[in-house]
């Protein structure tokens, strides 16, 4: 039986995604260390690392379609997510610094030995074993979204509210993070990473394994994702996008269904921090800024939403555009990335993957269905 | 006006026969520009015992940066900046020296210690001044700086005044300095009891400033006084709080207030709400500029020709986005969050381009600037006028929705649209009006928080969020909701404040209403009914 | 860069925007590529932008002298956007697709601290331009800002001092980040040492972008009402100032009773107050605009003629900017190529004339030697110096003055070449990386 | 009067106001078992605030609702209530419009509504069969696949009815069914709800007169919150106050 779910929730289309994935995987670390540097196949470890980055937004954009795309919570917080396992598994390369920290503490990391900690807090405790972050990593964020969510979708805060509360929750995550008193690094966050599972987080074998891993994560996501959506699970949270209330009367509890999503993807969201941060070498409270969840929205919106390609072409792209566009129009990008999203919205309501279908349906001159799914101010009933 | 009072006491002072001889003041004068500040103080000093009734015309330039060293001639001279040159007067008589560059003149410089000192020093020369203003200030100084040798001039400063104001400050430094003196200790009991029953924090500061230099005897007196004027003082920090919150409130409410229409009414997720914001704030830095190049004169009321314009122009750009934006996304509000935000980015780095990324400066009018006692309770002006101004916009948004209308077509437009169209209004020109009427108001509070606030392109970023909050928490839709949460959000978030410190206060702010939305899922003033949820 | 170029392209977004995009790059090697890593936009765009464009005349005028080892300098622009992972990436397409030899760039702690990583593992250099905490030395960095010696102290000294107003109590106001809480630091262990009884002292943080100020400035109004002399040391951050000031002038804190020091609060700040009620006030920095010295004088003008507005006004990281290139030029010339293990070695030692009359020194701790001076605001927007250190003060990576910094020292000399050496032990904490 | 516990659908002196409207004044309404019972009345009469009352959307501030003779519902969720074996048809139709025909009747069919049971769900031939029979039933095996967004306003009704039937409920509330229907599919409509009276309780809203007499059932007639009338549709549409309130004009 479960052997079926599997196989009806792996689909042709994700099947094809998921081996791109893993070809990735193999290919960029081998071209990255096997190839000669010279030789004009190489991947120098800029390119590793940056394309590592950008794939663990493409996971976080996957995890917020999940929410949003299939079962129409826009959560404008889910960059929250991200950064808590982010720092979950920044506490642990903190831990792993040891004694090469500037003032060489052997337990204590540089910024507590200078604000005059004399012993670890309690909820750094632990964070030296990697298996505990891991389990901090999925934990944190999960036990956050089933606490959020469990009062949010049970007191059925619905539509805008309950984005603007998403909102209002990274809002406060970045103002605590940003205390220097909550024992976190402050504004600084955490950085000067020594070393991952022992390996060096700066060789280039490190890069190309986090960059491996990070794709791997990504098949991992779309495979969840899409057996989560192809069940009759991912059906009943279509139909709580569509009509809540209607699911409700067929004796579905939408606050249920929501909730897993909603813990799913933030669990989703938090390993993909967590595989952010050795790869960019920085974790700080700027991550929790309400921008960066927008921006997030944005990459799902511009892929294309309720897809599973979508989020991770839009990630993909304006990630990229806006990498070559901060050194080649260092003054006027913001134009272009604000005008990218305009135009998006303007006219490419079902964003680029849903373009050639939009493009084909003018062609036919048939009326687009006005399904559009966004929930509206009141929900839908 | 100083000029003139100075002059009426000169003449006094020449006419008095006490003076004696008057002595040559040009040497000391000239000794000001000499050696470092120590050297400096000195010659203050001296030239303030001269007695000469110039002294404090002459101190008076030195203190306002206007005494410079004219490197041609080596002399001291008196110069104030008329264009690109200064102009030059003789610092004893007035009489014109003609021009200089700046590079021929070198500043004789005060430092705070010297600023004090001078500010006491002319305290004492003018304590018996006929203008009342400059006696006042006087007065003032001299309390901050009270010392024994002053005490006979006071005494006789203090019987032959006649303003009651000012009587009553003289009061307060002759009962300073009987603390300060070798008095008996029932003076002393009776000047602490004086000071106690001024009840103001002005006394609190002398008790706490005496109490360091007490004999044992005379602290537990003053200690006792310092705990009766505290309990009262107690009480003024509860109101001073209620204030506080109360203007930190009406900020909110303007910011707010524009976003209660655009997305409370419209349903448009705008972002760029902060953007137009900052438009407004930055349009009052032009008229202003404008202003100060051509109508100098008017330049203290810019504000006054700063609002229609900023809420003209801001509608403009408001209809303008409506027009060309948001009307492709209506019955789409998510989607109203994305373009708008790519929107927002368009127009700060916009401005960032015409203006430069740093920091415009508005001027405070001077009608805006400073504080007020009222009782214990300290009152900027920029803050109470804010507060007024935020009520005003409030009061008339309301009646215009209400009473006027174009206001009756927005609310039918935004409660049935389909209905609406069919009586005959024309829903496409309703929401442009309605959109832009946001925006308008966006900008009005672009103009006002320019007065307390950077005016930079980030200006709007710091209230965006601030704004969704305080209208998700009064609830959508609900323009009295949005007054409500405003004001109630700012005076929770600043009784909190001295407590918790500013940042936890806010995030507890914000946690509330997580919480406060689990309890009600529509916000403070929610519509009831069965229309609403379907 | 052809790698990144190719994997673009075979990423299918097409020749067009790489080619265009990174044409300059290619045009590769009779120019001297320096890197820009200032912020254009977001939150401390405000700040940096200044000295992208200072960045800019400086190259451009050593272009005018013909260059660097006969090659035209090229300036290489990035906008890291105030977004902190962002400057670690860019740092790194700068040093490894761009090939730059230098990096003049960064503002906030946080953003040197995300890039550090990335200059140590690929070698590169970095020219650090503003004040900050200390407590760091890197291989890799040049400190051309005040470490807390040049700046935080000799205010401290000053306003202790008969003629700064012999102040006896003390707010310590900032926002909470690394540098004000460092400066905090070491400023509260400075004072307990010279007899300032805790009580006395109050510290105090906001957050960044704080913009309601009147519950503390209320605070401080009422610290300062016990009978001593009271200042207040401000660290508060940016774009917190504007509305700070403000308060403070409104609420009638003038700078006899209770002066502010600041150490983040320059000419380019003050051009958006009006600086009337704040006439008094200090701030201490080792370059104010209205030094009046040729070197000054004349690097305003050509700096007015550059921007083209005679209104722009110089700051503090500006000069430390100029320093740090014209050190750097000289090191480059020195070593005879931008290779940066022979620029680190032929920098350290080298002398360049500061804009206020006096030479500084490049220190083996990557520290430069300054004057400090304590300015007042005027009514014009600028400072008058009313205060300065005798002789130039040598920047310290460690304090002295706290108990845990006792005894170490930077040195990236031969043979001790490391940032944290104890010299008691005469052992090295950080590992030399 | 009937004893409760013999009866389907027992609703007694059930009052609700909103904003100071009485929606519903003092309401008595019984179902018997395998009972139809018609209501008709005016627009705002409370049929639809009955309906919500019913199936836990809206609280009642007064009086009794009980289901199946024992179960209070006044304290149960919507999701509990349809569980319990409450089906309900929307006056507009509302069905999953971006899902398939097939899909739709899959969300409704009686099974665990779990969310890992859900998760792990795949199609028994019994669910199969049953789902197949279904859509014979409503005459939509030929557009199974088709999506719910593309059927005619009829067919969505239909589809409606069958994912009611799908849920396999002891108390079907069917709200308008044949608006925007033709003659010859409202009389089907009839005919099918005739037949599905045999085994359960249903409860039909209708304003159609001819489609109420083919229901050939026991009629209620409500005004402004309460029961104005009770009996046949000869019986009630004879009473002169019906006529005053709801049939005359």
């Amino acid at each position: 039986m479960l052997t079926k779910v599997l196989l009806t929730g792996f689909d042709t289309k994700a099947r094809w995604l998921i081996g791109l994935i893993l070809l990735v995987a193999l290919l960029v670390p081998a071209l990255s260390l096997m190839v000669p540097q010279g030789n004009p196949l190489h991947l120098d470890a800029y390119v590793v690392t940056l394309f590592g980055k950008y794939l663990t937004y493409a996971i976080l954009a996957l995890a917020l379609d999940l929410v949003w795309g299939y079962c129409g919570i826009l959560s404008l917080g889910h960059a929250a997510f991200f950064a808590l396992g982010g720092y979950g598994m920044g506490m642990y390369l903190m831990r792993q610094i040891g004694a090469r920290g500037v003032y060489a503490n052997p337990v204590l990391p540089d910024f507590m030995v200078f604000l005059n900690y004399k012993d670890l807090p309690w909820f750094w405790t632990g964070f030296d074993l990697w298996w505990v972050a891991v389990l901090a990593v999925l934990a944190v964020p999960g036990l956050v979204a089933f606490g959020f969510g469990w009062l949010a979708f049970r007191s059925r805060v619905t539509g805008v509210y309950l984005s603007i509360i998403t909102q209002a929750l990274t809002y406060a995550l970045l103002l605590a993070f940003f205390r220097n008193d909550l024992g976190m690094g402050g504004n600084n966050g955490l950085t000067d990473f020594k070393d991952i599972l022992g390996f060096n987080v700066q060789a280039p074998e490190t890069r190309a394994a986090l960059f491996a891993a990070t794709a791997l994560l990504l098949a991992g996501s779309i495979f969840v994702v899409s057996v989560i959506v192809n069940s009759k699970l991912g059906k009943v949270m279509i139909a709580v996008r569509d009509a809540e209330s209607r699911t409700r009367f067929l004796g579905w509890r939408p606050e249920n269904v929501k909730l897993f999503a909603f813990v799913v993807s933030a669990l989703i969201a938090g390993l993909a921090g967590a595989l952010y941060v050795p790869q960019v070498g920085i974790i700080n409270p700027g991550e929790f800024d309400p921008g960066n969840s927008i921006e997030a929205v944005i990459w799902v919106a511009v892929g294309g939403r309720g897809t599973l390609l979508g989020p991770i072409v839009g990630a993909l792209l304006v990630n990229l555009g806006k990498t070559v566009f901060t050194g080649a129009l260092p003054d006027y990008w913001l134009f272009a990335l604000g005008g990218l999203f305009v135009v998006v919205t303007l006219f490419m309501p079902k964003g680029i993957v849903g373009l050639w279908a939009q493009l084909r349906r003018r062609r036919a001159k048939t009326p687009a269905p006005t399904v559009d799914r966004a929930p509206s101010l009141e929900p839908a009933e | 006006m100083l000029k003139r009072c100075l002059a009426v006491l000169m003449l006094l002072l020449f006419a008095a026969p006490a003076l004696g001889q008057v002595p040559d003041i040009a040497p000391l004068v000239t000794a000001l520009a000499k050696g470092d500040f120590a050297e400096r103080d000195a010659a203050i000093t001296a030239l303030a015992q001269s007695g000469d009734a110039r002294v404090p015309v002459i101190l008076n330039a030195l203190v306002a940066g206007a005494l410079f060293v004219d490197s041609r001639t080596d002399t001291i001279v008196r110069a104030e900046k008329s264009g690109d040159a200064y102009t030059l007067t003789n610092p004893l008589d007035a009489a014109p020296l003609g021009d200089a560059q700046k590079s021929d003149l070198e500043k004789i410089k005060v430092n705070n210690a010297l600023r004090g000192k001078i500010k006491t020093l002319i305290g004492q020369m003018t304590l018996l001044s006929p203008d009342r203003a400059t006696r006042l200030s006087a007065a003032q100084s001299v309390l901050k700086t009270a010392s024994l040798d002053m005490l006979d001039l006071l005494k006789s400063a203090h019987a032959a005044e006649a303003d009651p104001e000012i009587k009553a400050v003289m009061a307060l430094s002759l009962e300073v300095l009987t603390l300060k003196s070798d008095a008996s200790l029932a003076e002393k009991t009776s000047a602490v009891d004086a000071i106690v029953a001024r009840q103001s924090r002005a006394a609190q500061t002398i008790l706490l400033t005496a109490n360091e230099t007490a004999a044992d005897d005379v602290k537990p007196l003053i200690e006792a006084g310092i705990a009766t004027l505290s309990r009262t003082l107690g009480v003024w920090d509860i109101g001073q709080n209620i204030w506080y919150g109360l203007s930190l409130g009406s900020v909110l409410l303007l910011a707010a207030i524009g976003l209660a229409i655009t997305f409370g009414v419209m349903g448009v997720i705008n972002m760029a709400h902060g953007e137009m914001v900052m438009l407004g704030a930055y349009t009052t830095f032009t008229v202003q500029t404008v202003l100060r190049t051509s109508l100098p004169g008017l330049a203290d009321y810019s504000l006054l020709f700063a609002l229609p314009l900023a809420f003209l122009f801001t509608a403009a750009c408001g209809i303008i986005i409506e027009r060309g934006i948001i009307r492709w996304l209506y019955g789409r509000p998510l989607e109203t969050l994305l373009a708008t935000w790519g929107l927002s980015l368009i127009l700060q780095q916009a401005v960032r381009t015409v203006f430069g990324p740093t920091n415009r400066l508005v001027d405070n009018p001077s009608w805006m600037s400073g504080a007020f006692q009222l009782g214990e309770l300290v009152i900027t002006w920029n803050r109470l006028w804010i507060v007024i101004f935020a009520l005003v916009v409030f009061l008339v948004l309301l009646i215009a929705l209400n009473r006027t209308p174009l206001g009756l077509q927005m609310r039918a437009v935004t409660q049935n649209r389909r209905m609406a169209s069919a009586m005959g209004i024309r829903t496409p020109f309703v929401d442009a009006l309605t959109f832009g009427l946001g925006s308008g108001i966006a900008g009005l509070a672009g103009v006002a928080l320019s007065q307390i606030d950077n005016v930079s392109p980030n200006l709007g970023q710091g209230y965006i969020i601030d704004s969704f909050m305080v209208v998700v928490f009064g609830g959508v839709g609900n323009l009295f909701g949005t007054l409500v949460g405003a004001l109630s959000l700012g005076v929770a978030n600043k009784f909190m404040e001295p407590y918790l410190g500013a940042v936890v206060a806010k995030i507890v702010i914000l946690v509330l209403i997580i919480l406060f939305i689990q309890r009600r899922p529509r916000g403070l003033f929610a519509l009831k009914g069965r229309f609403v949820e379907s | 860069m052809t790698d990144f170029n190719r994997l673009l392209a075979t990423l299918g977004l097409g020749a067009a925007i790489t080619v265009s995009s990174f044409a300059p790059a290619l045009a590769a090697d009779d120019t001297i590529k320096v890197g820009i890593l200032h912020s254009l936009s977001g939150t401390m765009a405000i700040s940096e932008t200044t000295l992208k464009d200072t960045m800019l005349f400086l190259i451009d005028q050593q272009n005018k002298k013909g260059g660097l080892l006969g090659k035209k300098l090229e300036a290489v622009v990035v906008d890291p956007a105030s977004d902190w992972p962002l400057f670690a990436e860019k740092a790194r397409e700068l040093i490894s697709v761009d090939k730059v030899a230098a990096v003049f760039g960064c503002w906030t702690s946080v953003s040197r601290k995300s890039v550090l990583p990335v200059f140590k593992e690929l070698n590169s250099i970095l020219f650090y331009p503003v004040q900050y905490e200390g407590e760091e030395s890197e291989r890799n960095v040049f400190y051309t800002g005040a470490a807390p010696n040049q700046q935080a102290i000799p205010a401290v000294d000053y306003l202790m001092s008969e003629e700064g107003g012999s102040v006896k109590r003390w707010v310590l106001e900032g926002t909470d980040y690394v540098y004000p809480r460092t400066t905090n630091k070491i400023l509260e262990q400075y004072l307990l040492d010279h007899g300032v009884a805790a009580e006395d002292i109050r510290t105090n943080y906001t957050p960044f972008g704080f913009s309601d100020w009147q519950t503390e400035v209320a605070a401080i109004k009422d610290f300062g009402s016990a009978g001593k002399k009271t200042a207040v040391v401000s660290t508060v951050n940016g774009d917190a100032n504007v509305p700070f000031y403000k308060e403070l002038g409104n609420q009638g804190i003038s700078a006899e009773d209770i002066p502010v020091v600041a150490f983040s609060v320059g000419e380019e700040e003050l051009a958006g107050l009006d600086t009337k009620p704040l006439v008094g006030h200090l701030a201490a920095w080792n370059y104010f605009q209205s030094i009046e010295t040729p070197e000054n004088t004349q690097f305003i003008a050509d700096w007015r003629a550059f921007t083209g507005n005679d209104k722009r006004v110089t700051n503090d990281p500006m000069e430390a900017h100029v320093i740090g290139f014209s050190l750097w030029v000289q090191a480059v010339e020195k070593a005879g190529t931008t290779d940066t293990d022979k620029v680190l070695d032929a920098i350290i030692g080298l002398e360049t004339p500061n804009l206020t009359g006096g030479i500084s020194k490049m220190l083996p701790n990557h520290h430069i030697t300054k004057p400090v001076y304590i300015g007042e605001i005027q009514d014009d927007g600028q400072f008058d110096v009313v205060w300065k250190t005798p002789e130039l003060v040598p920047g310290d990576a460690w304090s002295d003055f706290l108990p845990e910094d006792k005894g170490i020292e930077a040195d990236w000399t031969q043979p001790i070449n490391c940032g944290h050496y104890d010299t008691a032990t005469k052992t090295c904490g950080a590992p030399a990386s | 009067m009937t004893e409760k516990h013999e009866t389907m659908l027992y609703l007694d002196g059930v009052s609700v106001s909103f904003d100071g409207f009485r929606a519903l004044n003092n309401l008595s309404i019984i179902v018997h078992p395998n009972e139809m019972l018609a209501i008709i009345g005016p627009n705002g009469a409370g049929k639809t605030t009955m309906m919500d009352i019913i199936t836990g959307k809206t609280r009642a501030d007064d009086g009794e609702v009980y289901f199946n003779g024992t179960i209070d519902l006044s304290k149960r969720s919507e999701a509990e209530i349809a569980n319990l074996g409450i089906g309900r048809k929307f006056q507009k139709p509302t069905v999953f419009e971006s899902q398939s025909v097939r899909d739709n009747l899959v969300l409704a069919l009686k099974t665990s509504r779990s969310i890992f049971s859900a998760l792990f769900y795949t199609e028994t031939d019994a669910d199969g069969a049953r789902i197949d029979d279904i859509l014979r039933t409503v005459r939509l095996t030929g557009r199974a696949e088709a999506l719910a967004a593309d059927l005619s306003h009829g067919q969505k009704q239909w589809l409606e009815i069958g994912m009611l039937l799908a849920q396999d409920p002891k108390l079907l509330l069917v709200d308008e069914p044949v608006a925007g229907m033709t003659d010859s599919e409202t009389a089907e409509t009839a005919t099918l709800l005739r037949d599905i009276a045999k085994t359960r309780s249903v409860v039909v809203v209708e304003h159609d007169m001819s489609f109420v007499r083919a229901l050939n059932t026991r009629v209620v007639c409500l005004a402004e919150g309460t029961v104005l009338a009770e009996g046949s549709l000869d019986q009630v549409s004879a009473n002169p106050i019906v006529i005053e309130r709801y049939l005359g004009r």
